[in-house]
């Protein structure tokens, strides 16, 4: 049984939840070593998808809510985020588009391509210190779990772990792309807001496809 | 946090309002989505200026649309680029048939969200242009960098490509003046305190009674390096140095300099700087023939200054002295 | 104290100097005794305008020199009325033989130091006329107090007697207007926050995270009351209402509303201001019909805002609609 | 043996120095009831003052030194207390001109016509908690002391310590001239600063005398 429209609303409403518990830390780490408004930027985006999941048709399937997902934060959250989320959410929805059930491959799939499109967007690398640092460990370590055969759930869980790894591993990290990049040697010590806000969205498609 | 505002989710919504209250004769306020527009657009056969980004920046950039400057602002949140779609709506509501230029300043988000709003527009079959400002010295440009940032000196672009428009050029005759002056312009900025973004509630960083941050942009970002503080005369040697090294300047060419406040120095602080900058450049034989000072691209009620200098010629000149119409930059009409 | 700044006993010199490098095709400074007036003065056969006081209101009043507006401003150190000599060396480089009126706001010491002025001034022969600029509705006028100070409302009185004088009205004629103009106009402040003098090094007076201070002039005297920070339109209606009081407006009747910086508040709060005032006005049927929004009476960096209602006749409307060219109000020309 | 020239520029002397070192002091009364700059006015003249003493020609007299501190300060102080003591120094030094020597009774000329010039110039009342409060006092007390036949050191000493309290007594009063005006009863429980300024000059002309 794989992950169907209610699992995709689930993931949103939780995503709108956890964006929003964690709206003031994203808006620290962002003051730190960007301009403060990560949190706020995610909370007004999130905020706005609850709001047209209702409007969904009955018959949507998972690529549509993604899609509405990705237009919702295109035109809602502005700043570097927006454009990068929205195409992540934009291009991982036209990979499972027209499926009723992501299996594991289609999890991957839509990673992948969510991924990609981040990257064709902003051109960061791995290790420049963006979400991309999140968004890579996690799409390689949901393939490694579906090319083991795990559940679908598995293989989102092994997404959201490896995603929290990434994130915390930007740490170190001297930035080479967005506002952090401006620091220099003293965006060190700091972790990249976009990166933990990554893993907080792929830890709610975890736990909404757990429960 | 002690601001003159509401709830600060409207403190975006109320000051356009207030804006255009204020200045109807020169402004029409589209309240969703939010932008600001010449109260004649669309200018039938002249190319259309826009820019934006996040607010905060004020008068930047609503404040200087009118004839000579601008056709349209759009803010986004505070300190947060606006999305594609208000962009898109200004666009169509000042196209005159003859072009759209989009004026971006060098953040990630900006360059990001007017690149979709260049492909909507396009799509509906608008000639659009965009041209990055990118004059900030502080940020090294490099690989390693989303390169530097644009920072005061887009006004200088704004106000030079809007008399370019005003004159009749054509869509790409404009960009290539925008062009020209944004890599003719170096700015390099300093602050005193931080500024407090409204929905963050706190300050963007903090400076010490006794600490300064140079190379500072215009979001509460971290600086360039934190020092002591120093007599102003020392402090605008920091500032003009990296300029000058960045824009060799030959003795005799023609300057205008550009004392920009961050929104919290008094006049009177702005003046000692501009006094000591112009006799730097004066000890070096550039001659400085024209000037601006003043509250022009701010970082809400930040402390601090930005210098910036573009290097003129007779065109920049002749261009920077057309009349102009806006809330904040008026002369010639 | 961290302020962009030299020797604090230097401020006032360096900015005037920085003024007058920035803004010479407008003014010339002379050194000592420390004046700024028009490049173009003395101007033949018309009524000379001059205005001063204490430094730290900037651009009041030197951004306010120039065709249309005063001809020349004695500023003196910060928050100290300027002494007589330089306002008698200002008198004699401006008066253009039609004589000249001094514009007061109302001090003891400014009124004192252009009293001695105009005095030795008139010993020279000049005819000088002076009036007294007192619009705050902050402070009770009665026996028991040195009047109504002149705040935010003097740069009213001034673009509209400069008109006045450069439509070649002579000086009694000047004068006439300048008065109409004070007695029509009234005004009231809030501060956020407390203004440091260069010399003194502390802040003025201290409010904490919550209070605001009402009814605050212009020299961080503190003000009428100390509430608890509220919504900006709730503190709007406060500043509004001592106004109406003071001066009760017919609906229907036009008003310029000015909303004004102390020099520490970004834009985007006095626009804030300016939208709920113009809606306090409009709901009484008072017709907005000019409008003035920015830092033009300050007091050093404080945060905080004025707001003046100027009660208009058709007069008063073409005569503010006249050009005026000064480095800090301008349009047509 | 009367006050005579060396006795005005001691006193100037003297003023500068007691000014200077109650400079701060100054500046914080103005702080709490005006706008702060009473001892930076005050500082600044009288160095001035200072400043110009060496020019007074070898056959001064007090009256020409007093007339010069008066120039000095309307040229140099500015703000209300500039005009207000050059005229009590103006006025004051036109009561004793000529004179070689002041006696108790000149002192105390110079001490009304003082006083005089500055009512006539603020028209101030005894109570508006201003220097007056200071001066009128210093007035009596001196024409008492006079009129018992007190030397000039005593009369001065009087004066001084009659201006003293006059500047203490300021304290419960609501002001009706000047800045402090504006301040109603926020203005009670503070010191006039030109109050308080008047007793260190007058204590400053005592101590002068006496030494
Ligand atoms: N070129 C880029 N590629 C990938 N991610 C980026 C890029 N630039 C910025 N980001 C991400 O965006 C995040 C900042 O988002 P946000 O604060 O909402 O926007 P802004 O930087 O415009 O204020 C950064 O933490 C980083 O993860
Ligand atoms: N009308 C007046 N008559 C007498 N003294 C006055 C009057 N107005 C002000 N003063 C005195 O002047 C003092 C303030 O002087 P100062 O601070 O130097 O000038 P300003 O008030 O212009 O800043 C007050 O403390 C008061 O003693
Ligand atoms: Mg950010
Ligand atoms: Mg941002
Ligand atoms: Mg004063
Ligand atoms: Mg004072």
């Amino acid at each position: 049984m794989g992950l169907g429209i209610a699992w995709a609303k689930a993931w949103m409403t939780e995503s709108a939840r956890i964006v929003s518990e964690h709206r003031g830390e994203l808006i620290t780490l962002d003051r730190e070593i960007g301009d403060g408004d990560h949190g706020e930027n995610m909370d007004r985006g999130f905020s706005a998808v609850l709001g047209k999941l209702d409007g969904l048709p009955a018959d949507a399937s998972p690529g549509d809510a993604l899609k509405l997902v990705a237009t919702t934060l295109i035109s809602t959250v502005g700043g570097a985020s927006g454009p990068l989320f929205g195409t992540a959410f934009l291009k991982g929805s036209q990979a499972v588009a027209g499926k009723e059930e992501l299996t594991a491959d289609d999890v991957v799939a839509f990673l992948t391509a969510a991924r990609d499109g981040i990257v064709s967007r902003g051109k960061a690398e791995t290790g420049d210190k963006t979400m991309i640092d999140a968004w890579t460990p996690a799409v390689d370590a949901a393939a490694a779990a579906a090319g083991e055969g795990r559940s679908e759930p598995e293989v989102l869980e092994a997404a959201a772990d490896a995603a929290e790894r990434g994130a915390a591993d930007t740490e170190p990290l001297v930035a080479r792309k967005g506002r952090a990049s401006y620091l220099g040697e003293r965006a060190v010590g700091h972790r990249d807001p976009g990166a933990q806000s990554t893993a907080l969205l792929l830890r709610a498609a975890a736990v909404s496809a757990a429960s | 946090m002690k601001k003159l505002i509401n709830d600060p989710k409207n403190v975006v919504d109320e000051a356009v309002q207030g804006f255009a209250a204020a200045h109807p004769e020169l402004v029409v306020a589209s309240a969703d989505p939010i932008f600001v527009r010449r109260a004649d657009a669309p200018v039938a056969g002249k190319v259309a200026l826009i820019s934006g980004g996040g607010s905060g920046h004020e008068p930047l950039h609503a404040g200087f649309v009118g004839p000579g400057m601008l056709s349209a602002a759009v803010p986004g949140a505070v300190f947060t680029s606006p999305t594609p779609d208000p962009i898109v709506e200004a666009t169509k509501a000042v196209d005159g048939g003859a072009g759209v230029l989009y004026i971006v300043k060098n953040y990630t988000g900006d360059v990001l969200n007017f690149e979709t709003a260049a492909d909507l527009a396009s799509a509906e079959d608008i000639e659009v242009r965009s041209m990055i400002v990118d004059d900030d010295v502080a940020v090294k440009d490099s690989l390693y960098t989303a390169g530097r940032r644009g920072v005061a000196g887009t006004v200088l672009v704004e106000k030079i490509a809007g008399a370019a428009a005003e004159r009749g050029d054509d869509l790409d005759a404009v960009t290539a003046v925008a062009e020209k002056v944004n890599s003719r312009v170096r700015s390099m900025g300093i602050a005193l305190t931080a500024p407090t973004v409204p929905h963050a509630g706190e300050p963007s960083f903090t400076l010490t009674d006794t600490e300064v941050e140079i190379g500072i942009g215009i979001h509460g970002e971290p600086g360039r390096e934190r020092i002591a503080l120093e007599p102003a005369d020392a402090l605008v040697a920091r500032l003009v140095a990296p300029i000058l090294e960045d824009m060799p300047l030959e003795s005799g060419e023609k300057v205008l300099l550009f004392v920009n406040g961050m929104g919290g120095t008094p006049l009177v602080e702005l003046y000692i700087v501009f006094r000591r900058a112009a006799a730097i450049l004066a000890e070096r034989g550039i001659d400085v023939v024209r000037s601006l000072v003043g509250n022009y691209v701010t970082s809400l009620e930040m402390q601090g200054a930005s210098i910036s200098v573009l290097h003129l010629d007779d065109e920049l000149i002749e261009l920077w002295d057309a009349p102009v119409e806006t809330a904040a930059l008026r002369w010639g009409r």
